[in-house]
């Protein structure tokens, strides 16, 4: 094969991919923001529990 | 959580669509005469530009809905601008298979092709509208001023693509030269690239869902800091009273 | 409508007072035009086929610079309240802002033409098509020009945001206006009269958008 | 009769800084009322939101009977604000200013010169442009177009600000005279004395919302 083809294979599968892992991510980091307290009053050692 | 269940359905169906896509177009489906090993760019170039124009179309629709009274509501404006996101990345993907697919075609990186440009056109106007969206505001202006762009830009789109065309064919251009290089689509190769329709479009539903929960999360957000800046901005009051 | 002509003569007069278009606008347009030719010149067998393209980009990023000034005048940093308290109708102030526009461009064009056709060699045929394009393509950029000032004007970030939004939308514009007046140039200006069309359909779709979607721009409710 | 002010509740933004946080009041047609409060206590934001500059977030507030979440523009066309800025155009005379504001509110243009005139800006000031003239001139400029417009319901935000003894004197004379018009007025001011005698009644405001009078914590 010539390399192009692979080439655009692969450029549209890691933006993708890139593009969806940001966007989960994101959405996951402002999940736990809203679950959590808004104020930061946590106790120490207390940030640990995932 | 049917809706959740839904969302990973499609997103896990688009995974595997993609997947199988990938598979087919490289190693199952024959070269095609005249074309070579490059026909495999056809099961992802033109479904990543529909899927673009889908998401723009999307995000037209939702400002429209916006932009009319009695429909208003604040999660068309996020679809519109979860949309019009996703629409910018697919974009940006049909720009580089366009390029990849024209430089061993025609030698080039770039042709001024009609659907190039009005691509190329589309990928900076909407980086625009979200470059506008993201200007911070009141919630209500920003949804509104960017459903105004956001009108304003589709309905370039088929102006920019006449004009194009129209510009294209009285220059033509002797690089390139596609006639009598008939390209017949069958058997496996038809099934391939409908296949990567479909889980494109799918892969579009499942990236705009999130984008939107995203923004529906961030705007839940900015309503609970707005509640608590209202409790205190009141007990300013209470201290005099 | 009465809305509409009371904006623009106001307009006018305020630029006709300040001079800005004068002292500014034309003399940066200008500078485009010798940069141009600085960069493709001197010989006048690139200059004079191009002269076209070049004249309307350096109109498309002077109207950048008269939209901008069109929602300067209005009380600085108050525009969209300036306009909102002044108890006009959305619809004419759009109206009347983009006539002002159109024609402070269309007196720009008229010199523009005139340092085209001595600095670039142009020479100057098919004088109807020339004007018509002109005046199709100018109401085009003044009605693009406006909604997308409205929708910058109180932004911190307008300088930069308003040519980003206007210029690729103009697209559109720069295309069809260039292949009118080079048509006409070459001396076949009847090849031009389709353009002249896209020029006409674009300028009416803008006007109409413009008019219908001002009242919410402003209003905000 | 409907009263001239309605709010109940009214919530106003800034992006997410609450400027208004449920102000609630009433005010008759015909009353002049004297808006107090500390600095940020929403005075302002109260003005402008009654001549529709600031949305209406939540809650409600009509004006004039024009309910400001539906019809801003019907509002503002019989609101008057003289406010911090004063929206007029540098280029243009003073005269050129009035004549254009009072054609753009279907007033005949003709009142511009009498107004101007009562305001001390008749003469050689009504043909100057308005870049020359020093702040107080402004303000009596913006002052003249409310007098020549008259409009039902006067908001006057710090009226006296940058205005000279002459001035304020004026101020008061025609904030009476509006008075016995039958006009509303709101006027916000820091200055008790000289805005008491003028006005019907007192309207605290403290942390976006109005409140009974203030007892002055220690």
């Amino acid at each position: 094969m010539s390399g192009y083809v692979e080439a655009g294979y692969g450029v549209v599968l890691v933006s993708l991919a890139g593009y969806a892992l940001s966007v989960v991510s994101r959405e996951r980091k402002a999940r736990r923001r809203a679950a959590g307290p808004l104020l930061p009053e946590r106790a120490p050692g207390q940030q640990d529990e995932a | 959580m049917t809706r959740s269940r839904i969302l990973t359905t499609t997103g896990v169906l688009a995974l595997v669509g993609i997947a199988a896509t990938v598979w087919l177009g490289l190693w199952v489906t024959p070269n095609a005469v005249n074309f070579g090993d490059l026909v495999r760019l056809l099961y992802i170039h033109p479904p990543m530009a529909w899927v673009a124009f889908l998401a723009y179309g999307m995000a037209f629709l939702s400002s429209l809905g916006y932009l009319w009274r009695r429909t208003r509501d604040p999660r068309l404006d996020r679809l519109a601008g979860a949309s019009a996101e996703v629409g910018v990345v697919f974009t940006g993907l049909t720009l580089i298979t366009g390029s990849i697919w024209g430089r061993p075609t025609w030698g080039v990186w770039w042709t001024w092709d009609p659907l190039l440009t009005t691509t190329a056109l589309l990928f900076v106007l909407y980086l625009g509208y979200l470059a506008l969206r993201r200007v911070p505001g009141d919630p209500e202006v920003v949804a509104r001023r960017s459903a105004i762009a956001a009108l304003i830009a589709f309905v370039d789109v088929p102006i920019v693509y006449f004009s194009v065309s129209w510009w294209r064919s009285l220059h033509q251009a002797p690089t390139v030269d596609l006639s009598g290089r008939h390209l017949y689509v069958h058997g496996s190769m038809a099934w391939t690239l409908l296949l990567g329709f479909v889980s494109f479009t799918l892969a579009y539903a499942w990236l705009t869902a999130h984008r939107y929960r995203l923004a529906a999360l961030a705007d839940r957000e900015a309503d609970e800091g707005l509640r608590q800046a209202l409790d205190e901005r009141r007990a300013e009051g209470e201290v005099l009273v | 409508m009465r809305d509409a002509w009371l904006v623009a003569g106001k307009d006018l007069r305020i630029e006709f007072r300040s001079r800005v278009a004068v002292n500014q606008v034309i003399p940066f347009a200008a500078a485009v035009i010798l940069l141009f030719g600085l960069a493709l010149g001197p010989s006048r067998q690139v200059l004079a086929p191009a002269s076209a393209g070049l004249f309307w980009v350096a109109v498309l990023l002077s109207s950048v610079l008269v939209t901008q000034r069109s929602f300067a005048v209005e009380a600085s940093d108050g525009a969209r309240d300036a306009l909102r308290l002044s108890g006009l109708d959305p619809a004419g102030i759009f109206l009347g802002k983009a006539l002002a526009v159109a024609v402070e461009l269309l007196a720009l064009e008229a010199l523009l033409t005139f340092g085209v056709a001595v600095l670039y060699g142009a020479r100057l045929t098919g004088a109807l098509v020339l004007f018509a394009a002109c005046v199709a393509a100018t109401v085009g950029l003044a009605a693009v020009g406006i909604v997308y000032g409205a929708v910058a004007s109180g932004l911190r970030v307008r300088e930069t945001l308003l040519p980003l939004l206007f210029l690729p939308v103009a697209a559109p514009v720069l295309l069809g206006a260039t292949k009118a007046w080079d048509e006409a140039l070459k001396g076949t200006p009847s090849g031009g009269l389709g353009w002249l069309s896209l020029l006409a359909v674009f300028a009416v779709l803008y006007v109409a958008i413009g008019t219908v979607a001002f009242g919410p721009l402003l209003e905000e409710s | 009769m409907a009263p001239a002010v309605s709010l109940r509740e009214a919530v106003a933004l800034a992006g997410h800084f609450p400027l208004l946080s449920g102000a609630s009041l009433e005010i008759e047609e015909g009353e002049v009322v004297h808006l107090r409060g500390p600095n940020g206590a929403g005075k302002t934001s109260l003005l402008r939101m009654l001549c529709g500059l600031v949305a209406l977030h939540s809650g409600s507030a009509v004006v004039l009977g024009h309910d400001l979440a539906l019809d801003r523009r019907g509002a503002r066309r019989s609101v008057g604000l003289l406010g911090h800025q004063s929206f007029l155009y540098d280029e243009l005379t003073v005269e050129e200013n009035l004549r254009y504001s009072l054609r753009a509110f279907g007033v005949d243009p003709l009142r511009a010169g009498v107004a101007a005139e009562r305001l001390g800006l008749g003469g050689r000031l009504a043909s100057t442009q308005v870049l020359k003239l020093s702040a107080g001139q402004r303000r009596r400029t913006a002052l003249a177009l409310l007098v020549a417009r008259d409009p039902r319901l006067w908001l006057l935000d710090e009226p006296h600000a940058g205005l000279d003894q002459e001035g304020r004197d004026l101020l008061d004379e025609i904030v009476s005279e509006s008075r016995s018009d039958g006009r509303t007025v709101l006027l916000s001011s820091h200055e008790h004395e000289r805005a008491a005698p003028l006005c019907d009644r007192v309207i605290w405001l403290a942390g976006g919302r109005v409140v009974k009078e203030p007892v002055v914590v220690a």
